[in-house]
């Protein structure tokens, strides 16, 4: 069994905690703890309490303790809850994207929001499913915003991450074990570095998390039916320059963009890939997939039928490349 | 700090303080209460002083034996009703999921028992109990556990949204501490209406922190708003002990830095419960303002989920943040078969006729199964109805 | 002198105060009080202090008042500060947004956020000339957004916020005045209606707000150089659909869409309209020019510099065109 | 409430409790104030009982002749470095914006003299005089308060963003109450490295309410944080008296709901201030947590700008909100000439040397106008630098 997203991510974050004595995570009830094949990791046995800090429930401490221990040197990740993501949203708009650039380059918080966030599942409901948050970060100046799909991103870009001087925000689905498997030593997944995971010319399709499981689906459908996709998994949804230059490049080759996303479809992450790609290859065929802009519902009858599957991206492509 | 007890203490001495009957008459027990002079409240800040030492235990006493049972009942719905969904739940198909409530029903319905029907309730994600006691209709709310096509919220909400707007529900909430918030915005409105209203915020032992609570706290002292906020001190946040969270070691003594009168009640003694509330409802009614009232439980299953329970048998074991023994200690305390005694005793009811509420309650609670079952399920498109009050929202799958 | 925005928007309040009994207004410090030629409107004055009250220094209390009032009956409209919009946003995400939807249509807040909202002024920096927040709302699932750019559209609009059952953003910039009389009587500009400000042929210029003023000015200057531009003020940003309609409608005419905003350039609010173009209209060219992704600087040199203004729009339009 | 004493009875007897001199020697006066109990601090509420009652006064009597000289110093700084800002300001043409502080110079004086340089503050949008107090750099802050390429923050921030890291000065902030917060997050880093500083956040009246103090309060109580919060009760919120809006007459009261040690002091007395905030520092350092100080206190000033104010004239007069009998009561209450009475009575000061120090900050001030005068403004591309550590964003204007 390989290793988990979230045995993964620990595992970046103990290595990390290792390498610098001073890095320090809040969080809430998501226990630092979690187990694979013979080994574990407690981050709060092996570096003590004040290192691995449990609070009440209270999202805006958790960030803004993050915020205030980063800006004296003491690196911090503040892990949130899925439900809570906007709770804390206003400290990372208004404090740790603008405070290197309020003062000249003075200051800064070295910090890292590990934000969990929801999937579209059946009988949570409301407050419960929602999905799509990433781009209210990605939209914030002075933050970047990292997406793992597979265990082996997910600790590459943690290790980035709480090495990098700018504070970045961590979004953290859970998606089913996939891709290579994850060395135990720290390695880096650079932010900015898009993964192409398979290449094509008939089409472009770009998604994240947990769609890249439909689309790599479709993509094996399409390719039965003759068609050629190449899937591009941006991972770096912030800053979006490099990124879009590897999506440029395959667009201008296909001729079409599709995206699919889990988030609401108004402001979802690939409007902005798209609107990017409509000012730069004018002629370009699009289609965005998402959510509608409605609110999860519980009963599984009605958040399946809205959600994007396998079936709705290979009949969205096959209709843009044939119709 | 003055006045401070803690659980241990209330451990030790219930027999003055609590509802456990010792064959004391009624009344004698009820005299018991106020010889200690605030009832059953252990513990008293803030800025209503002059309430402070007053008996305020004639509430009790004049509760009526259909009052007295009807508070027996809702306790005992709320306790099978919800036992009956673990135990469905554990048969496996279950469409739904819940946080249990069991163990702390004397919360609920002490406090509703203090409430008119008109009067407000703002409640949580453990907030079964709290509906159940205001009146909701059991077969409802199960259908829409069950995310039916006919349940409370036609299966959009399931557990963490059920609302009966006809019953002054303004709704469970998913988001810890949103219910005060709430609440208190709804008191602001009674006083806009100009009615006597009042509304109940519940709340776990977690909702006083974060950004709800502070605001709400602080609008209900300001413009005195008939606002009570009930504290559902269950010792936990999902495995996170209390006491290694807060540097208070009673919670309603965060009301005194608002100038909110706090208080603090023996939360599986249903009476002693109803004592505080109905005094903070009273006063609340005649405009002398708000009032927090922390109650001191504990649940009996996990945060959420089934972990650790059987069918048919009471309780979640073998957790790992909490021990047995714990949990053994405090179903000796289970507020329902302490207030029978105190029924009996007092010879309000009968034992032959208690058993027969458990019967009755237990048929009621079958029947809501039985139709939560039978109900249709939701249609597939509805989803995009109800975003805006007119129309459907676009698809946006092809 | 004609009506200001703010004026016309509290004759609007005022009106519906007198009409709704139980319409309340809860503020912090921006006193709901104004004069206009002899006459003045003072909210508190005029209804009392529980109809019109101020608070302590506590936007989720002025947003999560307004919620819990309206829920039972008693509609209310919470007016918070510029520099704090992002403050009670999860209130407006996970409650006002959702409430509807997750009971089934049995409850629902009809509360109007009034958000003030800041422009790209100098000397104020970083946490107080940003801009652009409106897309945030915009994106919730369950509410419209409207922004006036004119008194008389911001009176017609808060009118019908106002007497909306769902809950409405209503987006405040501080806009010169221009535009029709403010009748003194009530009246709506329907929420959704879009205006087309100056009819043309040869280009699609979409922009609201400050952004009205240099477009304005840009398309007499087109004019003057041959180029027929189409002006089009959404006023409402959400739902987008009935918008986009005449967006789409301009675009097929123009087969050129520029838009221009004071917001940053990721995700602002041309952003979901320039996606949505490209969907229904392949072939399009597009520019999106905006703030660029950065916090505000004080010194005007370096704000002014980044701010679009209308010499940028006439050069971008013009390349459009030509190039 | 208990110990609760209002700015009435503060203004009742200046004499026992205030530093008004009445021909006291130092060490009487001291002694006189030792003998009320607590020093000039009004009230005590919190977990920190031990230290209640005991006399702290002690702290004043170990201030040297340099001390007590540089915090006379630094009060004028402070006066006559905004009151330039004022002049110039009204005369037109000025590239910049300020919330003054004249009127409140005690409490940053007093605050950060009872601080080590290695010691954090974060500062508010009225932070001008809490930055001075700690060191901060006349010429650097007046050219970042007109946006010079060579001010603090290179003229992208101006006067509510200024920062000096090598000072300690976590900065001012324009979102009230962020201070708190952010002090509170450092202060949780100082126990991570491990090492004894401290972290004072400043904040207004204002800044109690909104999601910052709460979320900093409780966990600065629970892990006993090296953190001080200073609440400067200035009565208003911009034009919103402070008891409008909250249901607590005595701010520091809202500690108290945290377990946090409150405390009341006539902020226009600086060794008052300095008295309690240094046994908050000495407390703070020793591990024995939090503490909540309230000052009492008066802006001479509109909010924000110089409404009302003129050239060469102390003060703004003819607001609407408050009466200018009320400011001038205050005025007669002015922090420095009353410090400056004690100094020349106690013998730290000649007259002569006093009056030297007003003309060596005089041309100090003078030196800093001239110098942000002269100097560069900021390139018009450097707005794209600074938004991350490497690089410069595009810019989309064409
Ligand atoms: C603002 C917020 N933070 C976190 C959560 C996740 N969460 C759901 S219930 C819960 C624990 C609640 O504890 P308490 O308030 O004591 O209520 P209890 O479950 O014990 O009844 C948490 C942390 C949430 N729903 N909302
Ligand atoms: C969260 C937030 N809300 C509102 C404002 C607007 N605002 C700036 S200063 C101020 C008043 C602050 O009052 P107080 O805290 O007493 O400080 P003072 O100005 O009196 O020193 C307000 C409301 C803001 N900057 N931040
Ligand atoms: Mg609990
Ligand atoms: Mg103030």
């Amino acid at each position: 069994m390989p290793k988990s997203m979230r045995y993964a991510i620990l595992e970046a974050i103990q290595g990390e905690m290792r390498r610098d004595k001073l890095l320090t995570l809040l969080y809430e009830y998501q226990r630092p703890a979690a187990r694979w094949g013979g080994r574990s990791i407690n981050l709060e046995a092996e570096f003590g309490r004040w290192r691995a800090r449990f609070s009440a429930i209270d999202e805006n401490w958790i960030v803004g303790g993050a915020l205030g221990m980063s800006m004296i040197g003491v690196r911090a990740i503040a892990h949130i809850p899925s439900m809570t993501t906007l709770i804390p949203y206003e400290l990372m708009f208004n404090h740790a994207g603008k405070l290197r650039h309020m003062t000249g380059g003075q200051a800064a918080f070295p910090m890292i929001l590990w934000a969990d966030m929801q999937g579209r599942a059946s009988f949570q409901a409301g407050q419960h499913a929602d999905a799509g948050l990433e781009s209210c970060y990605a939209r914030l100046a002075g933050l970047k915003v990292v997406i793992p799909s597979n265990p082996y991103d997910a600790k590459g870009l943690m290790v980035s991450a709480i090495r990098d001087v700018d504070p970045v925000v961590f979004c953290h689905y859970s998606v089913p074990t996939s891709g290579p498997d994850v060395p135990d030593e720290p390695y880096t997944v650079p932010i900015g570095q898009t993964a192409v995971r398979t290449e094509g010319k008939d089409i472009t399709i770009v998604g994240y998390a947990p769609q890249t499981v439909e689309i790599a689906k479709a993509v094996k459908q399409l390719k039965q039916r003759g068609i050629s996709a190449e899937f591009i998994d941006p991972r770096t949804l912030a800053p979006l320059e490099q990124v879009m230059e590897t999506i440029i490049k395959s667009v201008k080759k296909t001729g079409k963009l599709l995206t699919s996303d889990d988030g609401s479809y108004s402001f979802c992450n690939c409007t902005e890939i798209i609107a990017r790609a409509a000012e730069a290859v004018p002629g370009t065929k699009f289609k965005r997939l998402a959510f509608p802009d409605a609110p999860p519902p519980g009963a599984p009858e009605m958040i399946n039928y809205m959600r994007v599957g396998a079936a709705d991206i290979v009949t969205a492509a096959e209709k843009m490349v044939r119709g | 700090m003055n006045g401070e007890v803690n659980m241990n203490e209330i451990k030790a001495a219930p027999s003055t303080s609590g509802t456990d009957p010792k064959a004391v008459s009624r009344r004698t027990f009820i005299q018991s209460l106020g010889a200690i002079g605030v009832g059953a409240i252990f513990f008293s800040a803030g800025a209503d002083k002059q309430a402070r030492g007053q008996s305020v235990s004639t509430y009790i006493d004049s509760l009526s034996t259909e009052q007295l049972t009807a508070m027996y009942t809702d306790m005992l719905k709320i306790r099978l009703w919800e036992t009956k969904i673990k135990d469905l739940a554990l048969k496996g198909g279950f469409r739904g999921v819940a946080h249990l409530y069991v163990g702390e029903e004397a919360i609920a319905v002490g406090v509703c028992s203090a409430l008119r029907q008109d009067d407000y309730i703002a409640s949580t994600h453990r907030g079964h109990g709290h509906l159940i006691a205001k009146g909701g209709d059991l077969k409802l709310m199960l259908a829409e556990i069950t995310h039916k096509a006919t349940g409370y919220c036609k299966g959009y909400g399931g557990s963490l949204h059920i609302t009966d707007m006809s019953l002054g529900i303004l709704g469970m909430n998913g988001i810890v501490g949103a219910s005060h918030l709430m609440g208190a915005g709804a008191a602001y409105g009674i006083k806009v209406k100009g009615t006597d209203q009042v509304v109940v915020s519940f709340g776990g032992d977690g909702s006083i922190q974060g950004s709800f609570f502070t605001s709400a706290a602080n609008s209900a002292a300001t413009y005195k708003l008939p606002w009570i906020s009930i504290i559902e001190n269950n010792q936990f946040q999902i495995w996170v002990r209390c006491s290694d969270v807060y540097g208070i070691k009673d919670l309603a003594r965060r009301a005194d830095g608002y100038g909110i009168e706090g208080r603090v009640v023996d939360g599986n003694d249903v009476l002693a419960v109803y004592d505080v509330a109905k005094y903070a409802v009273e006063k609340a009614r005649a405009g002398r303002g708000p009032t927090v009232i922390e109650c001191k439980t504990y649940r009996w299953y996990d945060h959420y989920g089934f972990q650790g329970s059987k069918i048919g048998r009471d309780g979640a074991f073998g957790l790992g943040y909490r021990s047995d023994q714990e949990l053994r200690e405090w179903m000796a305390k289970d507020p329902i078969p302490r207030f029978r005694r105190f029924l009996v005793n007092e010879k309000v009811l009968t034992e032959e006729r208690a058993d027969e509420v458990v019967q009755e309650v237990k048929q009621t609670v079958d029947d809501a199964a039985a139709f939560a079952e039978a109900q249709p399920v939701p249609k597939a498109v509805d989803g995009l109805l109800n975003v805006f009050a007119e129309g459907a929202v676009p698809l946006h799958k092809s």
